[in-house]
């Protein structure tokens, strides 16, 4: 039971109060907050979009908005969701607040830049604002050249300055987590004793700071040839169009790992902590994230097979895309077999957990599909890869957040979430999501190509259960936000472990102190040991 | 001490690195008047590296750090090559099939 | 140990344990910091050599129009900064504040001279119309377009690398007056060590943008 | 609205074996996802939290099954990349007897030609059953050329020239869309492909407008450009000889060969002091914004007609 006394005891939340010790702190926990707010305001507006995309389709001839205005929304669409959310989302958020607590240290190596690559992406993001409040921008979130740089009329250089600021601010963020990690591990907090949440954010950082300065130099070129006009990729010139999308690429490949990885790291944590039991094969997990990062750099060229690039090159990309694959695979069938013979919860995290993992095998499977040359010509710029980046991106991704946020919320904020209402949006988000994006599976592969503002009138009936999908997924995703908000005040209180977890941030009071700790713990165990944290053990199985 | 000044090198040492950065220098340029046909680039890229690791062992205190430091260096540039090399993978290949854009 | 000096007992923030643990994560972010910068110019390099494959005659011609001998003395003066440098973290390792003064000072001079340099290169590139764009022209090349590729290659590596030589101007001023305000002492002095590290790497960038931009196939112009 | 289908119909020798890999996969997909979510539903029932404080004894070890999903996946996913290379390859290749047409794409719309000089614009007419390959090239950005019935699709750039190809075997009307993303208009850049009876094809190749074969357009081209007044078919004048060129294997000055393909025709047109014929000087003009994208497949098509072969002394050359 906790007391009133327990409550009124100074924690990071209390210790200060007024704006000034939100905008200036250099506290890990309270940056996160900064970011968790940031990004659900880049969410909604990412949404936003997606829902007038979503009401546009419904009719094939594009009643609703002009041809113009519909390209800016898918456009506007996608760099919201992906450079201001997605990216973000996990390691931002749920991995700046945990990562440090849970290998045992105070804060992260650098605090100020912590700060500052926050400030990073609010500023990117009000370029990005700025630019869609202007006029918008049509280029697609992929700022193909020719297009992006000669024909273009839309705002495209303030936006690629502000994904260019946001991409500093993700390069700082993984070289905080990666120094944070080799440095600031407690005492006999061992690498193979770290939570396989800390490899997946750490194999994360390695992908966001060799990645991201190529896509940063990228859009360097692109707004000089806008702007200056100088010509890198510039045909007229005798330069290559079809250069742009490998530097594109080398990033934005990578990129969906950047927004997955720490997705499969909250997952292990949550599949863990609901059954009771040690992830299944941790090492094979944890190794499978570091093979995911160094992989996922050697994929990119899968984008190009009908750019014109050389078939050798699309037989080589093909390759070794299936490669990549192997390392997903491993971890699904680990964590089911986690599930095996353990202790089986159906609190909500478990249920987006559960949810992840399915949505995740269909993203991942139809991977295959698009990794395989001859169907990708088929597919490729289709609603067939609309269908599977979103299977693994929101179905993947986004669930994981969500679940993470339910596990974490007592942590974060000291009080519980409404349990039936979190089952039930997850069960609303299961259910809208697949009823979304199913039907782009077949859309795709009857030959719907992706961003058509009006399309044949026999693609309609798809559209219209795509849309209708959709709409329960706006309802799925508005509950959270509003029971979330309402247990603030109105929540239980949170006790210091309510799970039953084994991770050191359960080890500290809820909400945590300044600190995290109060004397810097020692670590003997390994993780996800559950022994001595069970009141009375009653062993099974 | 704290064992972060274990490493004082000898100003010696860095003006002889000094003074073979600038040789090498006046070599590059001299070399790239000379006809080499295509081991020009590779002559005056091996210069180039050879100043580079000069530069990185003794003016950055390479000799001296660790192997995760070490790693790190290795690793940026192995990134590097995968970049250009899997890149120019394409570009050197295009056309072999005799079939334009191919 | 003791901690026997002011500045060593500031200079360890809270979030660390011991200073060395402090140092080496600041090397260690360091250097991760400048392996996105290998990546960054990575990009342009990698552009650099798809071009220079495809259109080696214009890359010759275009690069002969630059002056071979002042590239060269500015690499010599960038070399030369980095060498005073070195004996600036040399002078703060064995604690000396003023040498560490005058060694930034010298540093700060010559990056300022380097950037000089090419401010003169860059404005004759203007008088000659070698500056993409609508006037762009260079002599004896057969192909405009390349010719323009090449130069827009060069003003965005010589461009993005004057950029970071900037920002190290403005690092060495910081580091300058922090070291007269006895900021650094032999046991604290990571940020003369790191900013170290950044001006050598920039100075790296150079070593190879050199031979690359200036020194293709000179024997030809001869 | 036709009756709600899964697959396009398959209208090219491409698209069943298309389907066939498809189909493949989805048989892999299914069993996996069948295993999973029965493997999840499953283990969530049978081992439902009974207490608060159970404990569950975990397993020891796994290094079997580790190895077992490791490498039986392993294994499938190589089948998928075989079978795929496969099809890409043949998509790759286009058989020599193909029946050329010449595509261009702007904003936004296809412009298509056929060999006998009949132009369309978003539509195009074939012959059922025999291959046909399309040279492409764009005025402005990159479009890409999707038949879904047929299962190809390749990019069109500006720049250079792509090449994809196939062979119908259905008459039927059937879907052009543009699949790059190319600006306002995007999703209105679509067309139809006719597939039509051989005899069919042929009446409507009479009929209508025609200004002649797309050689003989750039046969007239070639004269109204004075290219004439210097190449010479019997490499009399102050530039190569034209006949047999295409295919053949060009010396440079300088050093070097070049084959004569589309792609060096089209370079020596409109940049032609880009590669220079050994033995002759850099004499030729540009001709970059004189002639259109369409005006040099003509001219390439007129060169390709002057035989694959170095000709016997010139007879029939331009004049």
């Amino acid at each position: 039971m906790i007391t009133a006394a327990e409550q009124e005891r100074e924690h990071y939340l209390n210790e200060s109060y007024g704006i000034k010790s939100w905008l200036l702190t250099k506290d890990h926990k309270r940056i996160a907050l900064l970011y968790l707010a940031t990004v659900t305001l880049f969410f909604f507006i990412g949404g936003a979009f997606a829902t007038m995309i979503r009401i546009e389709l419904l009719t094939p001839q594009g009643g609703l908005v002009s041809s113009e205005t519909y390209n800016k929304l898918f456009t506007m669409h996608g760099i919201t969701m992906i450079f201001f959310f997605l990216i973000p989302s996990i390691p931002a958020t749920l991995g700046n607040f945990f990562l440090p607590m849970m290998i045992g240290a105070r804060d992260l190596a650098f605090p100020r830049v912590n700060l500052l690559s926050w400030y990073l992406l609010v500023i990117g993001g009000l370029f990005a604002l700025f630019a869609m409040l202007a006029g918008g921008v049509d280029t697609g979130w992929t700022f193909y050249t020719p297009y992006s740089t000669t024909y273009s009329n839309t705002w495209v250089i303030a936006t690629a300055i502000g994904i260019f600021i946001a991409g500093f601010s993700s390069i700082l963020t993984g070289l905080n987590f990666i120094v944070t990690v080799h440095r600031m591990r407690a005492p006999g907090m061992t690498w193979f004793r770290l939570p396989l949440f800390v490899w997946s954010n750490y194999a994360t950082a390695l992908i966001q700071v060799l990645g991201t300065p190529v896509l940063a130099v990228t859009i360097v070129l692109v707004f000089c040839e806008r702007f200056f006009h100088i010509g890198i990729f510039d045909p007229a010139l005798g330069g290559d169009p079809v250069l742009f999308q490998h530097l594109f690429w080398f990033y934005s490949h990578p990129a969906v790992y950047i927004m997955v990885l720490p997705a499969m790291g909250v997952i292990s944590e949550l599949v863990s902590v609901f059954s009771r039991k040690t992830v299944f094969g941790y090492k094979f997990v944890a190794f499978s994230s570091m093979a995911i990062a160094v992989l996922g750099f050697l994929v990119w060229g899968h984008h190009l097979f009908v750019s014109t690039q050389s078939v050798y090159a699309g037989l080589v990309f093909s390759f070794l895309s299936y490669f990549v694959a192997i390392p997903s695979a491993i971890k699904v069938f680990n964590w089911t077999a986690t599930l095996y013979k353990g202790s089986i919860s159906y609190a909500t995290p478990m249920l987006y957990t559960f949810g992840f993992i399915g949505l995740f095998t269909i993203g991942g499977l139809t991977g295959l599909f698009v990794a395989s040359l001859g169907i990708d010509v088929h597919v490729t710029d289709t609603y067939f890869v609309i269908a599977h980046f979103h299977y693994i991106m929101v179905g993947g991704t986004i669930m994981a957040y969500l679940g993470g946020l339910h596990y974490w919320w007592p942590k974060m904020t000291g009080r519980m979430y409404p349990e039936l209402w979190a089952r039930l949006s997850a069960l609303v988000i299961f259910l809208g999501f697949n009823l979304t994006f199913f039907p782009q599976f077949i859309l795709g592969y009857l030959g719907m190509p992706r961003r058509y503002h009006t399309y044949s009138s026999e693609f309609q009936v798809l559209h219209v259960l795509s849309t209708a999908g959709a709409s329960v997924l706006a309802v799925g995703y508005l509950m959270p936000m509003i029971y979330f908000i309402w247990s603030l005040r109105y929540g239980k209180l949170a006790p210091a472990n309510p799970w039953g977890a084994s991770g050191l941030e359960w080890k500290t009071p809820s909400p945590p102190p300044l600190h995290n700790f109060d004397e810097t713990p020692i670590v003997t165990q390994e993780a996800y040991d559950y022994r001595g944290v069970i009141g009375e053990e009653v062993e099974v199985g | 001490m704290s064992g972060q000044n274990q490493h004082v090198d000898s100003a010696t040492t860095y003006f002889l690195v000094f003074l073979a950065l600038i040789s090498l220098t006046v070599i590059t340029t001299a070399v790239a008047y000379v006809d080499l046909g295509d081991f020009s680039v590779v002559v005056a890229l091996a210069i180039a590296t050879c100043k580079m690791l000069l530069v990185a062992l003794f003016f950055m205190h390479v000799r001296h750090s660790t192997r995760l430091m070490r790693l790190v260096m290795v690793g940026g540039l192995l990134w590097l090559g995968i970049l250009i090399f899997l890149t120019l993978g394409d570009f050197a290949t295009r056309g072999l099939v005799g079939v334009p854009g191919r | 140990m003791a901690s026997d000096s002011a500045a060593e007992t500031l200079a360890l923030r809270e979030q660390f344990d011991t200073e060395a643990q402090q140092k080496d994560a600041s090397t260690l972010g360091m250097w991760i910091f400048l392996i996105t910068e290998v990546m960054f110019f990575g990009g342009l390099f990698l552009a650099y050599t798809v071009y220079r494959r495809w259109y080696p005659a214009e890359f010759a011609i275009a690069s002969s129009s630059l002056n071979a001998v002042i590239g060269a003395a500015n690499t010599v003066i960038l070399l030369c900064s980095s060498f005073t440098m070195v004996m600036a973290v040399r002078a703060a390792q064995l604690g000396k504040r003023d040498a560490l003064i005058w060694f930034l000072i010298l540093t700060l001079i010559l990056g300022a001279a380097f950037l000089g340099v090419k401010a003169y290169e860059w404005n004759e590139k203007f008088q000659e119309h070698h500056v993409p764009g609508p006037t762009f022209h260079l002599e004896n090349a057969v192909r405009q377009g390349p010719a323009q590729i090449y130069f827009s290659l060069y003003f965005a590596m010589t461009g993005l690398h004057a950029l970071h030589m900037v920002v190290g101007v403005c690092l060495l001023t910081f580091l300058i007056i922090e070291a007269r305000r006895n900021r650094f002492s032999a046991a604290y002095m990571t940020p003369v060590d790191i900013i170290g590290l950044y001006w050598h790497f920039v100075d790296i960038i150079w070593i190879f943008l050199f031979p690359l931009l200036y020194l293709i196939d000179r024997h030809l112009g001869k | 609205m036709g009756r709600l289908s899964f697959v396009p119909e398959q209208a090219s020798t491409f698209a069943p074996g298309v389907d066939h890999l498809l189909y493949f996969l989805l048989a892999v997909s299914v069993f996996f996802t069948v295993l999973i979510f029965g493997a999840i539903f499953y283990f969530a029932v049978r081992f439902r939290r009974r207490s608060e404080r159970e404990l569950p004894h975990p397993p020891h070890s796994g290094l079997t099954l580790e190895i077992l999903w490791t490498v039986i996946p392993f294994g499938l996913t190589m089948v998928m990349f075989t079978w795929g290379a496969k099809i890409f390859f043949s998509e790759s290749r286009p058989p020599d007897d193909a029946m050329q047409i010449y595509v261009v794409g702007k904003q936004w719309m296809w412009k298509l030609e056929h060999m006998e000089g009949k132009r369309e614009i978003n539509e195009l007419h074939i012959p059922v059953g025999r291959p046909v390959k399309l040279t492409m090239t764009s005025e402005d950005v990159i479009h890409s050329f999707f038949v879904p019935a047929f299962r190809t699709k390749e990019d069109v750039v500006p720049g250079k020239y792509s090449v994809t190809w196939f062979q119908p075997t259905k008459t039927g009307k059937y879907h052009l869309f543009c699949a790059e993303y190319c600006g306002t208009n995007h999703s209105r850049m679509i067309g139809w492909v006719y597939v039509m009876e051989a005899a069919d094809y042929a009446n409507w190749l009479r009929g209508g407008q025609s200004g002649g074969s797309l050689a003989e357009s750039g046969a007239k081209l070639f004269q109204d450009l004075a290219c004439s007044n210097c190449h010479h078919s019997d490499n009399s004048g102050r530039c190569p000889s034209l006949v047999g060129v295409f295919g053949s294997t060009v010396k440079l000055s300088g050093g070097g060969m070049v084959t004569a393909d589309e792609g060096y025709l089209r370079e020596s047109i409109l940049q032609p002091n880009a590669k220079i014929v050994a033995g002759y000087q850099p004499v030729m003009p540009t001709f970059q914004g004189l002639v259109t994208e369409e005006g040099v497949l003509q001219l390439v098509e007129y060169i390709k007609s002057l035989g694959t072969k170095p000709a016997a002394p010139a007879s029939g050359g331009p004049r």
